[in-house]
């Protein structure tokens, strides 16, 4: 039997950081209320301080940190561990949430005549129960608990998408809800058979344990098909606009920016780090291909939509596709491997920023303007310069110009394509670069043209400016040192150090 | 020799007809029905299994409140005229779909028929572990659930709370604040009133019953906390109890308690135990049968919140 | 005594069985809602009684003994509501 | 056959109805029930994965029995919020379908 895992030094801090947002959701709770946005907006300092301790313990030591819970070692207890990539998503996330909290105080306030209002109290919740559960899939070590975050995150994202109640808004998260429980029950099956298989849930048990079996095949597979389906990677990607366009636009910027990385994350964890010991080439192979349908795909769907938040939806679609390319470029020990890692990492980080930056604008504008069809934008970028200023460096990062994170994540992923031979993967990057031009161009082109519009509501300037400090990040990520992709590969398994 | 085998095979014949019913049946309230039959069947599947814990969960969860759930949402949409008709796909799309349906299931057939010999188990190593961190506890699964995996335990009362909160907010903002609605027409029904005042007080003792020997037997938290919630909806269904308000303040400390609770010992763990979720081994059973008494509470308080849905906009009787 | 008893139980539940096949085939059999739901209620409580009664000489323990009556007072409490709402929601549906 | 083996098998074929069901039902209603049955297919594996896992003077592995039941519950939730997002879309548009395309409200509030 091989030596059981210990806690590190710090390993405490990723315990504190999962209990945080879990007291959060019970003090909001109880007293219903004003208390729950009180509570929400004070907790996320403490949860941002949190997450820059484990990154900084992290750098330090240059290895995971790990928290054996109840001192119960794996097998038979769960362990949480904190590594480069846990460690950097921590913070984009406690980033993306107190952003949105700020930005949604103008709009989930409760209103001075009552006590308690549903979406107020419905929002404040939901919003740290998302932190809370992305918080464990980031640091989560066991497939099973893996799965209980990830319906923590469904029954947290699903009412926000409803949170005012029109009926599309109810038919889309319906839909949401289906999708999410299908691919949560695959999931599970899956988790069922690698138990069968393996008697462990543990991750770095698995990796040591798997071996390319039928049934452990057949176990990634559903667990992949579950992911994807709550990823939204074409073609089960159907659930994603309605739900994201009609969201009110802080629920929107969470949910496109954070929550879809959330179950992208676990199928990182799935073949990164449980299955590097297998052949997966042909794997790879092919969600690289889903990934280049669906930026194609998403791209093309978004150069027809009408409203600019379904734009910035189908967008998402597109911007999850590359995600996916990492698959092909990351895989194995080789020389490239690294780049395409960096890159696949740094799109995660680019678009997380990027999107919540364009979806707090895009809230802004339909509030200003009383409407976001992109036709009627005539001159909207004179009435509304800064918000106007955001959505272009956003879209910037999305099409991948320099300098900005999604320059960078594309141009690594292009020399990292090139560097494995297979030349063509640069194909998808290119065209979905160029296609994001056009959508990009097609909201901006009217906006900038003359026109009269009359705003119905001038936007608050700490809302705008919130957007507009998401979105320097997105094109801050651009400049990011060595130092810091060296850190994404802390703790990260090669396929060469296994037995 | 032995019947058993024959009745095992004849019940699986059974479950896997009435599964098919729900799938197939014409109308949706038949279907509806079929399911709730079909959950009951499942519990005998897991006594055969030796799963008394599951199968008392499975009868009381899968079968009991969650057919009343569905039977009720059926009853509601079988009630409304103006539902569109449905859209029937088409045969290729039908074909399509069988296909893959019978390629997933065969695949996990041919899963289940290679797992490895010997199986891998944990069950030795709960065994082992029963004299330190489950201490005190005869029911293997109860100390799997409080101790070495305690925190999916946590997890998942937060869930329910979630979804307490989610089934909420679907209500509209006029109702808020306001009760869910009544859980049958306006007249109390005699037979009724005398099955609830009759059943109650024993079901709530057979429930804490339940919970109590959780500890050493079958039963535990989950499944004393279904009964009395079973108990209270049927007050409810009898009129002689009201859903209560949604800002209820004792309903909202109901609910959060066992999660509550959970998260507090878990914290002074770190500090009596040297570790978060940890317990002191001379003091285990009573903290975990501590922890058990306030989720019995939360889960007697969820499960009806859910069935009852929504705050409605009727002003209160 | 022991083969009186095991008698007596093989006896007991026969009966018992026997009751429910009848109740069953009245189920499948009868005519109308209101007479099935007779052979139900009326021949499975007697089937289900004489059940629990050839097991209580098989019990554990005295307490194990008076669950199986305990359960059986509780099938008879909840039929016998059961089919006065289902007889009810008959009356009112043929009005 | 041992029984454990037959109620796994039994298992996938339920995932397989479920599946059949919850791609082809158009009503969300038939949809969750269908999700139920994938469910309980679910909760059968790993119930004979417990069951193999027998051992040490367990006639079961009691970790994934476990799981099963926090499984049930999650999935109980996971219904009841579903049924409550189905009627009130259903009060709400006298039309219970998930096409988007196909959404007429009462009020025709144009989507912002």
């Amino acid at each position: 039997m091989a030596e059981l895992e210990t806690t590190t030094p710090g390993g405490y801090l990723l315990v504190l950081a999962i209990l945080l947002p879990l007291a959060g959701i019970m003090l909001s709770f109880i007293p219903g209320g004003r208390a729950a946005e009180r509570v929400a907006l004070c907790s996320t300092p403490f949860g941002f301080a949190l997450a820059c301790a484990v990154a900084f313990l992290v750098a330090r030591t240059r290895k995971p940190i790990v928290y054996t819970i109840g001192g119960l070692p794996p097998p038979l207890g769960i362990a949480l561990r904190a590594d480069g990539i846990s460690a950097v998503m921590l913070i984009a996330a406690a980033v993306i949430v107190s952003a949105a909290a700020l930005y949604a105080r103008a709009k989930f306030a409760t209103p001075e005549s009552v006590r308690e209002s549903r979406s107020s109290l419905t929002f404040w919740i939901m919003l740290q129960a998302i932190w809370a559960a992305l918080t464990i899939i980031f640091v989560g070590g066991d497939l099973f608990n893996l799965y209980v975050a990830l319906e923590l995150l469904t029954f947290a994202a699903v009412p926000l998408v409803c949170i005012d109640g029109r009926p599309e808004t109810l038919a889309a998260a319906l839909r949401y809800l289906l999708f999410a429980l299908f691919g949560s029950i695959s999931y599970l099956l899956g988790v069922a058979l690698f138990y069968g298989a393996n008697g462990t849930l543990d991750i770095p048990l698995l990796a040591q344990r798997v071996q390319a079996t039928p049934v452990v095949w057949t176990a990634a597979a559903l667990m992949t098909a579950g992911l994807l389906a709550k990823t939204a990677l074409f073609p089960v990607h159907l659930w994603l606009p309605p739900a994201h366009a009609n969201a009110p636009a802080a629920a929107s910027a969470v949910l496109s920016g954070l929550v879809v990385k959330g179950s992208f994350f676990l199928t990182l964890r799935l073949w990164f780090y449980v299955l590097p010991a297998l052949p997966t080439d042909k794997v790879a192979t092919i969600l690289g291909w889903l990934g280049s349908a669906a930026v194609i795909a998403g791209s093309i769907l978004a150069l027809r939509q009408a409203r600019l938040k379904l734009l910035i939806a189908y967008s998402t679609v597109a911007q999850i596709g590359y995600l996916f390319l990492i698959f092909p470029l990351a895989a194995g020990s080789q020389a490239w491997s690294g780049t395409g890692w960096s890159a696949g990492l740094m799109q995660v980080l680019a678009h997380a920023f990027a999107k919540a930056a364009m979806f707090f604008s895009a809230g802004l504008l339909a509030e200003a303007l009383g409407h976001d069809q992109i036709a009627r934008l005539g001159g909207a970028a004179r009435a509304l310069p800064l918000t106007f200023l955001t959505i272009t460096l956003g879209a910037l990062s999305l099409m991948g110009l320099p300098p900005s994170g999604g320059f960078s994540a594309k141009w690594m992923m292009l020399q990292a394509s090139i560097a494995s031979g297979h030349w063509l993967w640069t194909l998808p990057i290119l065209a979905g670069s160029l296609l994001a031009a056009g959508y990009v161009y097609r909201i901006l082109v009217p906006a900038f043209s003359d026109g009269q519009v009359s705003l119905e509501l001038q936007p608050k300037r700490i809302q705008e400016a919130i957007a507009f400090a998401l979105t320097t990040i997105a094109i801050a990520l651009g400049f990011a040192p060595q130092a810091f992709f060296d850190f994404l590969e802390i703790g990260r398994p090669m396929p060469s150090a296994l037995p | 020799m032995s019947l058993l085998p024959y009745l095992d095979i004849g019940l699986a014949v059974l479950i896997v007809a009435v599964a098919i019913w729900t799938i197939a049946a014409p109308d949706l309230f038949a279907a509806v029905v079929g399911y709730v039959a079909y959950g009951l069947l499942l519990a005998f599947v897991w006594i055969r299994l030796y799963a008394p814990d599951v199968a008392l969960t499975e009868a009381a969860v899968g079968g009991g409140v969650t057919g009343v759930v569905l039977i009720t949402a059926g009853k509601r949409l079988g009630a409304l005229k103006n539902i569109a008709p449905e859209v029937q796909p088409g045969l290729p799309f039908k074909i399509l779909t069988g296909v893959l349906a019978a390629l997933v299931a065969s695949a996990v057939c041919g899963a289940i028929l290679m797992l490895p010999e010997p199986p891998p188990s944990l069950a030795p190593e709960a065994a082992a572990a029963a004299s330190g961190a489950g201490a005190g506890l005869g029911n293997p699964i109860t100390a799997v659930l409080m101790s070495y995996r305690s925190f999916d335990t946590m997890l998942e009362k937060i869930v329910l709370i979630l979804a307490v909160i989610g089934v909420w907010s679907v209500s509209t903002d006029k109702a808020w604040g306001g009760a869910p609605p009544p859980f049958r027409q306006p007249k109390p029904y005699a037979p009724m009133v005398f099955l609830a005042q009759l059943l109650a007080p024993v079901g709530i003792l057979i429930g804490i019953h339940i919970f109590w020997t959780g500890a050493n037997a079958p039963g535990g938290a989950f499944q004393g906390g279904a009964l009395l919630a079973a108990m209270w909806m049927i007050t409810m269904m009898a009129r002689l109890l009201e859903p209560p308000r949604v800002d209820a303040q004792w309903l909202r400390l109901a609910l959060v308690a066992g999660p509550a609770v959970f998260l507090i010992t878990g914290l002074t763990g770190e500090f009596v135990a040297g570790s978060f979720f940890a317990y002191p081994p001379s003091l285990a059973k009573p903290i975990i049968l501590f922890i058990e008494a306030f989720m019995l509470l939360s889960i007697a308080a969820a499960l009806p919140m859910l069935v009852a849905g929504p705050p409605s906009e009727r002003p209160d009787q | 005594m022991i083969t009186l008893l095991n008698c007596f139980s093989i006896a007991a539940i026969s009966a018992g069985a026997f009751f429910f096949f009848t109740g069953t085939v009245g189920l499948l059999r009868f005519p109308d809602p209101l007479t099935r739901l007779h052979a139900l209620t009326k021949a499975d409580n007697l089937g289900l009684g004489l059940v629990a009664l050839g097991l209580m000489p098989r019990a554990e323990s005295t307490l194990s003994a008076f669950k199986l009556i305990v359960i059986w007072l509780l099938v008879l409490l909840s039929s016998a509501s059961t089919a006065q709402l289902i007889g009810r929601a008959l009356r009112r549906g043929r009005k | 056959m041992t029984p454990s083996v037959l109620a796994g098998l039994v298992g996938a074929v339920l995932v397989g109805l479920g599946l059949y069901g919850l791609i082809l039902h158009p009503h969300p209603l038939r949809k969750l029930l269908a999700f139920n049955l994938i469910g309980s297919g679910v909760f059968l594996i790993f119930g004979i994965v417990a069951r193999r896992g027998a051992g040490a003077g367990l006639r079961f592995d009691p970790v994934p029995q476990a799981m099963v039941i926090t499984g049930i519950v999650v999935a109980f939730a996971a219904s009841a919020l579903a049924v409550a997002l189905i009627l009130r879309l259903s009060a709400e548009t006298s039309r219970v379908t998930l096409d988007p395309d196909a959404r007429k409200s009462r009020n025709g509030e144009d989507a912002k």
